[in-house]
């Protein structure tokens, strides 16, 4: 309970912060709103770490080892009618993203103090960090989807303001909305799986969702979901001693398909697609570099684009396999696309973003395959060096007066030696830079996650293409190899670019120059990079999280003992691998190395050898091509095929263009289209009926005599018309009108003679 | 000769019993009278006849709710005229309405009128009322025929009194050849039924009708061809319509204003009480020729309210365009009129004797009274500030004279049948008993339904040109004569007054929906109608 | 007190009509709107006592006050309040309030503009607060004429033909109504005193017991609801009845747009629940599909249209079509999470569109134009005025912790819970769950072309370099503010504590409301 | 059929004769009625319908109706055309009057002329 309370402490003082600085932020004025904001923020990460330390020792008191294996705690309050709970869940996750989050926010708050010192709306820069912290916070402390949409609008919301923070810039407030929007089609997504778990679940927390449907991993296609509950029948006693930790609401659903638990599942995802950017919505992140360097480290590195991946870990275990090979498929896209863009990008800021989405397509990837504790692993390390790796490139920007072009640089390491430096951890980190010896691994923060990704996926492409599944799969495993090499490669290119080599643009070269503020963040960062990987324990809490998470749902993925070995879902043969590799996985993830899952590891293992050079190979051939500035690169980029590739490279293969010209002109296209008929059909659709009856009256040509004030609206000029047609006998001859009052005695005597004799007839 | 000895026999005298329910009626006689003699005792003509006429007037209405109805069982002077309730309601309302008519005329023509023609107008006024006070009690086609004369004829030359404006000649000379033709019309097409029934009491050929006794079905179609035409033309329903336009822009207002209402509440009163007659004497049944008369009511009706209503769409005189309104109106009621069987039950109550479409169309016409008395001193007000019957005359009334303004808003939202306006009730009303008929009445409810939308594109003309337009640079504030001022105002406040009170209006015309020798058994006389002039044994 | 207590409502409505009196017998100017003001903040006062004697788990109908009006019909005076009105009348003497403050500077007629603006606020809570179907009727068309006379006399320069087309798209649904209000009258009729009933609480189980004996078929039940419907949807608007309000909303002066926008769209809303639905369910779980379908299309083409709009009151006005199909979706699918974000979304988007509203009128006032594309760099001129319109619109669009977010994503909920196999739709036989999906999933489409056009909307007019001819544009005044910030304060209070706010009131009543469409 | 019977047992000039000579009469009245310019002409037609009528209503009460079932003599019909010609002769003195009005204001009695009003 403490480790709720300080955390939701932690929660609520950047709100506080953000409501100080709303109101009186700009009497605050420069620097005292951001050391508000600062102080508010740390004393954040000081209740985060406090939590974290409550959290590890719980299980101290109840005498067992320090660490890893504390009760959730699930709290849930009626906000709205109908069963829509919000809440918090704290497991060993929530606690271990609360520090990352917090000590990144705190560090990029220092960082601004110095970054944006010179802005004029500097109190609302920290205003809208305030709000975003708070909002990244709550995001991840939310104990139902329901609140944690709503979080998620709301970060997306500080991003868009962030983002479009110079919106007197045409770029920032399109890229803004770009941002936005593009999010929102992702959370329509989002929307749509929300409402499909609501229709069948009722709104639900984590732990319900998971106690529910936690099975659908094991579901094969057409498989109608019930979970019996009735005393007696097959299988009862085993899932019921499982089910009870779910709400009792929620265990029994009949009509839930796979199709259905599938789509529910994509949709679902779609919203992750949105948010951490991955292909083909990943168009915005790129653009979203025009918002303030430390933003695009806070948000758009470290903590934000990251939710995506966070989202898919909480609703991993309702994903069928069917959502999860969709799921790998798009991480794996997303990774390999942006690893080749970021090639050819100039953009400091635009390789950095490419090189996010790269890494993020990373985690997408692990989580489909199923190495959840890789990918979340993974997010936590990358946001300590990607932070670095933007806050580094903050400070080569404001160091160069706000230049950003890679071939403006060049030998800056003299001027702004920490940066240099710490860059250089960093780009080391990604490049996952590390070796084993025995079993120890000696490396920095990027070889740990990154090996325990690729040692998965390994074992993972052996598994599905073992009992007949397609070799297709091996593009899991050999995709994120490659990628690696070329992560080695882009990163080292763009470390030399900047700091190796002569200067290329002399003048900013004299003026560049580094202040304190602005390094120390970076300082504390690098020692992250060096140590996220093994001395935090990051690892540990989330393959803990991973068993508290398995409590809810399947005695089959509980520790071994626990577990029922015979119980083997039959499979069908086209995702055979595909489950079982998740299934033996998971095991793996517990230390089960008694069988197939044993196997399986020492293939993966086995396969880890491709990677484990990559980092010599990238990095010394980048060093290679770029020890002379950009005299090799240009002579190779003259070479036809590399020109047209490094062309098409840098437009970043025309999605931006693709999307402007088709779903951008589309739907505007329809908006007009839609105002136009608004306008000229429906509202003249009565005019259209005037005409009508004007054409088809027989009085037309008298109507014609009474062009009438058209002034009034279409549809009274058809009732003049009309009117007119109506007084168009009364001619004022009494003559007409006798022979008017004649005509209708003779056809009221035909017509009524014809009544009465039809009548009499009968 | 012998044979007309024998008819007369003994000479008929009235006494009490008989004259008594009518004394309204002498009244009104007296009143013409005395108009006749005014002149010769004061030296201003026309206000003394304004005063007789008024006395009169007044005497009639106090006299007639004095006597009230007469208990039933004996009905007076043999059945040839009829006084009950529904007739009561009728000419008190017929009475009020004249005493509003004087009042507009006062108002407004009185300052133009040439000395001396003021007893000349006043006894055809007051000899029209008798007419039209006439037509609502009796069922007897003698009375009838001479009823509609005696009401008619006045008409035709109020309509052209104004002697020096020529539309008023053009207007009256159209009035009196297209009544004729229609009354002339009617006589003949009576004829035949009297030809084929050999008596001239209508509730005597409904019970032979009924028994089925030799009608022929040509004639008999003709002869109620005949009846409608004549009593149509007073209603001005389509195709009988052609004159009301015409009249209504060439006489002066407040005859236009006095035909509007009291010729066509006649005509309406009429043509319930004939029609009932029959319906009753067939007990409601969907039986011919009922159906064919309902039907041929209502469609009438039904086209009667479209016509009127698209061709007011265009008129840019006021008058005119009131008196397409009126027509419209017209067509609405008669639609009520058409209720003459029924499927689910009786249209008269057993037990009260209350009859439905009655209680509907007094309902209708009390509202409708307002509605145009509202609206014609209105018009007539604006017409005495400006000289103009054009629409934009009105221009941006509301500055120049809010009282009139906002009492003509209340007209026209309530003839569009809106709340917060008595019209909206009175439309209700219709619409419910029409629906409540079953059938294919709903028809008649939708037409009506369509027509109102219809109907509110012209009269929001005229609210447009009060409140939307700016008054021209000719067009002064105005004060208006009081006496005509507090006429609209009084009609407004009463048409907001009717829709809140709208129960006592409601039970009022319940109460007199209830027709001598119609219905239940407490209105049934107890003795057969005897035949009119012949003689007693 | 005790008086007070019997006489709330009758007190509630008829309050402005006493006021209006006053107003237009006021002296001067400033006599008139002052006495406008207050009458507006006494009924707003008087409206808060509500909140106190209101039952919130009672469910039916309260308060009731009843009397004859005209026995001859069964027609009563008969008002009362539940968790559906109750929300709308505290919300349309609030927006009434802050309307007056909007109206401040009217200059032409200020008596006869606030003495009509008064007896339209009687209209309004009439509707909201009568149970007998017959003074709805009325109350619902007596709203008609003020507003007529409003749009038509202090309009813009197309106001004759906006007030004209305003009042006969509505009539054309009012006549609509007065066919079903006979109907239901005649087909409830009673054996023992051969009368209907008009009572909007009864009507329910007596049009239930007539279809039940055979007295009334489903196909007359079907007629009605399409008629009722017809009636409301003009009123709500939605496509394609909707093509007075852009009309009428650019001719509308802006405390009129805001009134409306916030409470005469409403009364469709509230008549869909109140009305259409309640009596004649049956057929609202057949028809259920085209309903949705309105819905839906309103939604996505009303977004569409704005998008294309270039007057930026134009594009509110549209923004309000595309919000409220949200109401008439949440509406057809019969779900209890549905109905209370459709009415949470009433709420909400009187806020919002209010807010918006006033909003475009803060800067007609200044630049005497309302083209977008002329506008750019207000953030930088009047930074208040940003903030304070950042609000309305990300309350608009549906953030969430703003009251937008709430309905939409409620009745989208609800939309998919309709899918459930115990659902109303389901059960009865009415749809499947393969045609609700189809439905729920396009209007989640339009969270994202909402998005798109506000937030293009706040870069056109906001963002951008301060342009010069703005420069010297004063901040939103002390009055302004008065009306934004409680506006604002609404929308964020009503986007966090939506139940005690709104749910609180309404979820009981939802309760009673589904227990007729079983 | 009824009427018919009526008439075989009427001398020889029977009833059917008067209600074709009425007829005859009355088509005469509408088409002067219907083509006449003059004023007077239209009156004339009206004149003839009536007196059409009136030969109707007397020829009835001649032949059907000249006795009540118990033999007493019955003179409605007679009645009521002596009140048709009363009213006949109000009427053209109305109508003549109102010509005159006519003819002072725009010197012609042609009611083709009179097209002031319409519409």
């Amino acid at each position: 309970m403490t480790v709720a309370v300080l955390l939701l402490i932690a929660t609520l003082l950047p709100l506080l912060s953000f409501a100080i600085l709303a109101f009186v932020g700009k009497r605050m004025g420069n620097p005292l709103a951001g050391i508000v904001g600062t102080f508010f923020i740390s004393a954040s990460f000081v209740c985060s770490l406090a939590a974290m330390i409550v959290w590890l020792s719980l299980d101290v008191a109840e005498g067992r080892a320090f660490g890893f294996g504390g009760q959730p705690i699930l709290k849930t309050y009626d906000w709205l009618p109908g069963g829509l709970q919000i809440g918090i869940y704290v497991d060993s996750l929530t606690v271990v993203m609360f520090s990352m989050i917090t000590l990144v926010a705190a560090l990029v708050h220092v960082f601004s103090l110095g970054y944006m010192a010179d802005d004029r709306r500097f109190p609302r820069f920290y205003t809208y960090l305030g709000l975003f912290s708070f909002s990244m916070l709550a995001l991840v402390l939310s104990g139902t989807l329901l609140q944690l949409f709503i979080f998620w609008e709301l970060v997306g919301l500080c991003s868009y303001l962030l983002i479009g923070f110079w919106y007197e810039k045409k770029t920032a407030s399109n890229a803004a909305i770009k941002a936005f929007v593009t999010n929102r089609i992702g959370d329509v997504g989002f929307i749509i799986g929300l409402g499909l778990l609501f229709c069948h679940l009722g709104n639900a927390t984590f732990p319900g969702i998971w106690g529910s449907l936690g099975n659908a991993g094991m579901a094969q296609s057409g498989q109608v979901l019930i979970l019996p509950m009735v005393q007696g029948s097959a299988g009862a006693a085993e899932l019921s001693g499982s089910l009870q930790k779910a709400e009792p609401q929620f265990t029994r659903f009949p009509h839930v398909t796979t199709t259905m638990l599938t789509l529910m599942g994509i949709a679902l995802f779609c919203g992750a697609i949105g948010k951490s950017a991955q292909f083909p919505l990943h168009v915005w992140l790129p653009d979203a570099m025009e918002g303030p360097t430390p933003v695009s480290a806070l948000i758009h590195a470290a903590t934000m684009v990251a939710a995506g991946v966070y989202l898919v870990g909480r609703i991993f275990p309702i994903l069928t396999p069917d959502a999860k090979l969709f799921i790998a498929i798009i991480g794996c896209v997303t990774m390999t696309i942006a690893a080749l863009i970021a090639m050819a990008q100039t953009d400091i800021k635009r390789v950095l973003a490419y090189s996010t989405l790269s890494q993020l397509g990373l985690m997408i990837l692990a989580m489909g395959i199923g190495s959840w504790v890789g990918g979340l692993f993974h997010l936590i390390t990358h946001a300590f060096f990607k932070a670095l790796l933007f806050l580094g490139a903050g400070n080569v920007i404001h160091a160069a007066h706000h230049e950003q072009e890679l071939t403006e640089f060049g030998g800056l390491w003299r001027k702004i030696p920490y940066t240099a430096i710490t860059f250089g951890v960093a780009v080391f980190a990604i490049a996952g830079v590390g070796v084993t010896v025995g079993d120890t691994m000696i490396g920095f923060a990027g070889y740990f996650s990154k090996d325990l990704i690729l040692h998965h996926a390994g074992a993972f492409a052996w598994l599905a293409t073992k009992e007949g599944g397609h070799t297709a799969y091996w593009l899991f495993f050999w995709l994120p190899t490659i990628v690696a090499y070329l992560t080695a490669f882009y990163m080292t290119r763009c470390w030399m670019l900047t700091f190796a080599g002569r200067p290329r643009n002399q003048k900013l070269y004299d003026r560049a120059r580094e202040t304190p503020v602005m390094y120390i963040p970076l300082a504390v960062l690098s020692v992250l990079s060096v140590i996220g990987g093994t001395a935090l324990g990051a690892r540990q809490m989330i393959e803990s999280a991973a068993k508290e998470t398995n409590n809810y749902f399947d005695p089959r993925l509980r520790p071994p003992a626990v577990a029922n070995p015979t119980a083997k879902v039959a499979q069908p043969a086209h995702f055979a691998g595909f489950s079982t590799a998740w299934q033996n996985a998971g095991a793996y993830a517990h230390g089960d190395t008694s069988t197939i899952a044993s196997d399986a590891y020492r293939l993966g293992e086995r396969s880890l050898k491709y990677v484990s050079f990559a980092f010599v190979v990238g990095i010394g051939l980048g060093i290679l091509v770029y020890s002379k500035g950009l005299t090799i690169p240009n002579a190779l980029l003259r070479v036809p095929p590399l020109r047209w590739l490094n062309i098409w490279l840098y437009r970043a293969m025309y999605f931006d263009e693709m999307y402007a010209g088709v779903v951008v002109a589309c739907t505007m296209a329809l908006a007009t289209v839609a105002a136009v008929v608004d306008r000229y059909v429906i509202d003249a659709l009565v005019n259209l009926s005037a005409r009508v009856v004007r054409r088809g009256a027989v009085l037309a040509r008298l109507c014609d005599q009474f062009v009438l004030d058209r002034a009034v609206s279409a549809t009274a000029e058809m009732v003049q018309e009309i009117g007119a047609a109506a007084r168009a006998p009364q001619t004022g001859r009494i003559r007409t009108y006798v022979t008017a009052l004649m005509v209708a005695v003779a056809l009221s005597l035909a017509g009524a003679i014809i009544v009465v004799l039809s009548t009499t007839g009968r | 000769m012998n044979i007309v000895a024998a008819a007369i026999g003994r000479p008929y005298i009235p006494g009490w019993t008989d004259l008594g329910p009518f004394v309204a009626e002498g009244w009104l006689i007296v009143t013409v009278v005395g108009l006749l003699l005014a002149p010769f005792f004061a030296r201003r003509r026309n206000l003394a006849c304004f005063l007789v006429a008024l006395a009169g007037l007044t005497a009639a209405l106090i006299s007639l709710l004095w006597v009230g109805v007469p208990a039933p069982g004996r009905a007076p002077l043999r059945g040839i005229l009829i006084a009950d309730s529904f007739a009561l309601l009728w000419k008190a309302m017929l009475i009020v309405f004249t005493v509003g008519v004087l009042f507009l005329w006062r108002s407004t023509t009185a300052s133009e009128m040439r000395e001396g023609d003021g007893p000349e107008f006043f006894t055809l006024l007051i000899g029209a009322t008798l007419g039209m006070s006439l037509m609502a009690s009796t069922t007897n086609l003698l009375m009838i025929v001479m009823a509609v004369e005696l009401a008619s004829l006045p008409s035709y030359v109020l309509a052209g009194f104004r002697k020096t404006h020529r539309l008023g000649a053009e207007a009256s000379l159209k009035y009196v050849l297209f009544g004729a033709g229609c009354s002339a019309l009617m006589i003949y097409a009576l004829t035949f039924l009297y030809g084929m029934y050999g008596t001239l009491d209508l509730g005597a050929i409904a019970r032979q009708v009924q028994g089925g006794a030799h009608a022929h079905p040509a004639l008999l179609t003709i002869a109620f061809f005949g009846l409608i035409a004549g009593v149509g033309f007073k209603i001005a329903a389509v195709p009988f319509h052609f004159w009301c336009p015409d009249v209504f822009e060439g006489a002066s207002v407040e005859v236009t204003a006095f035909l509007s209402v009291a010729s066509k509440g006649a005509g309406l009163v009429l043509l319930l009480r004939v029609l009932m007659t029959f319906a009753d004497a067939m007990e409601y049944r969907a039986a011919q020729p009922l159906v064919a008369l309902a039907y041929a009511v209502g469609i009438l009706g039904a086209i009667t309210a479209t016509v009127g209503n698209t061709a007011a769409f265009a008129q840019n005189n006021i008058k005119r365009l009131l008196a397409y309104s009126s027509i419209a109106h017209a067509g609405y009621m008669m639609c009520a009129v058409s209720l003459l069987f029924n499927l689910n039950g009786h249209q008269t109550d057993a037990a009260s004797g209350v009859n439905a479409p009655a209680q509907v169309l007094l309902f209708y016409l009390t509202v409708y009274l307002f509605m145009n008395l509202g609206a014609f001193a209105v018009a007539a007000l604006v017409y005495r500030a400006t000289g103009s019957e054009d629409i934009s005359a009105f221009n941006g009334l509301v500055k120049r004279n809010p009282v009139l303004a906002h009492a003509m808003m209340a007209c026209m939202i309530s003839l569009i049948g809106l709340p917060p306006f008595a019209g909206f009730v009175a439309k209700l009303n219709l619409m419910l008993v029409l629906m409540n008929n079953g059938g294919g009445w709903w028809i008649l409810v939708a037409v009506i339904a369509v027509n109102s939308i219809a109907s509110a594109f012209y009269y929001f003309r005229v609210l447009r040109a009060i409140y939307l337009e700016p008054a021209g640079a000719d067009q002064p504030a105005f004060a208006g004569h009081p006496l005509g001022v507090a006429l609209a105002a009084g009609s407004g406040l009463a048409l907001v007054l009717m829709l809140v009170l709208a129960s006592p209006v409601s039970a009022l015309t319940r109460h007199y929906a209830r027709m001598q020798g119609i219905g239940g058994a407490a209105a049934t006389p107890a003795t057969k109608p005897v035949v009119t002039v012949s003689a007693a044994p | 007190m005790q008086f007070l207590q019997n006489n709330l409502l009758t007190l509630l409505i008829f309050l402005p009509t006493g006021g209006a009196v006053l107003t237009l017998l006021a002296k001067n100017r400033d006599a008139a709107r002052w006495t406008a003001l207050a009458t507006t903040l006494v009924t707003l006062a008087l409206s808060l006592v509500l909140l106190i004697t209101f039952k919130t788990n009672f469910g039916a109908v309260q308060m009731v006050q009843e009397g004859d009006w005209i026995p001859a019909f069964n027609i009563k005076y008969k008002v009362g309040i539940d968790g559906l009105s109750l929300p709308l009348v505290l919300l349309s003497t609030f927006i009434c309030a802050l309307a007056a403050i909007a109206s401040w500077n009217i200059e032409k007629m200020t008596r006869g503009y606030f003495a009509l603006f008064l007896f339209l606020e009687t209209g309004i809570l009439g509707t909201f607060l009568a149970i007998d179907f017959f003074l709805f009727y009325v109350f619902f068309e007596v709203t008609l004429l003020p507003m007529y006379f409003l749009i038509g006399i202090w309009g813009g320069p197309r106001k004759e033909y906006a007030a004209i087309k305003f009042f006969l798209y509505t009539l054309v649904g009012s006549i609509a109504l007065l066919i079903v209000l006979i109907g239901t009258h005649l087909y409830t009729k009673d054996a023992a005193t051969g009368l209907g009933s008009f009572d909007l609480v009864k009507l329910p189980l007596l049009i239930k017991a007539a279809i039940a004996n055979g007295s009334m078929s489903m196909d007359v039940v079907r007629w009605f609801f399409v008629l009722a419907m017809i009636c409301f949807l003009i009123k709500v608007p939605a496509v394609p009845f909707h093509t007075w309000l852009p009309d009428a909303h650019v001719e509308a002066p802006t405390a009129m747009s805001m009134i409306l926008a916030a409470l005469l769209l409403k009364m469709g809303g509230y008549g869909i629940f109140r009305v259409a639905y309640p009596l004649f369910s049956d057929a609202g779980r057949e028809l259920w599909m085209i309903v949705a379908f309105v819905g839906v299309l309103s939604i996505l083409y009303g977004a569409l249209c704005a998008m294309a709009q270039t007057d930026f009151k134009r594009l509110v006005a549209y923004s309000s079509v595309s919000h409220m199909g949200f109401v008439v979706l949440g509406a057809a699918m019969m779900t209890k999470t549905a109905a209370n974000g459709a009415l949470f979304m009433m709420i909400a988007h009187g806020i919002t569109s209010a807010m918006l509203f006033f909003i475009v009128g803060v800067a007609y006032d200044r630049a005497h134009h309302r083209e977008i594309s002329r506008f750019g760099g207000l953030a930088t001129t009047m930074p208040v005025y940003f903030g304070l319109s950042a609000i309305g619109i990300f309350a608009n669009l549906g953030l969430p912790g703003l009251c937008g977010f709430i309905g939409e994503i409620m009745v989208l909920l609800g939309s998919f819970e309709a899918a459930k196999p115990g659902s109303i739709l389901i059960q009865s036989g009415a749809a499947s769950t393969r045609q609700i999906y189809p439905f729920a999933v396009s209007a989640c489409l339009g969270v994202v072309l909402t998005a798109a056009y506000m937030l293009w909307t706040i870069q056109r007019v906001y963002f951008g370099p301060e342009r010069a001819e703005y420069r010297g544009f004063k901040e939103v005044d002390s009055r302004e503010q008065v009306v934004l910030w409680p506006l604002a304060v609404m929308a964020l209070l009503l986007g966090i504590l939506p139940t005690l706010f709104v749910f609180s009131y309404t979820d009981s009543t939802v309760e009673t409301l589904f227990k007729l469409f079983r | 059929m009824e009427l018919t019977l009526a008439i075989s047992s009427s001398p020889i000039i029977g009833l059917n004769h008067y209600l074709v000579l009425a007829a005859f009469i009355f088509v005469c009245g509408l088409l002067s009625m219907m083509l006449k310019r003059n004023a007077i002409g239209i009156l004339m037609g009206v004149e003839l319908i009536l007196n059409a009528a009136n030969i109707n209503l007397v020829a009835f009460n001649r032949f059907s109706y000249a006795y009540s079932p118990d033999h007493k003599p019955m003179l409605d019909g007679q009645v009521f055309a002596i009140f048709v010609i009363v009213l006949a002769a109000a009427e053209a003195a109305v109508a003549l009057a109102i010509f005159l009005n006519y003819y002072n204001n725009f010197n012609t009695i042609d009611v083709e002329r009179a097209q002031t009003l319409k519409g």
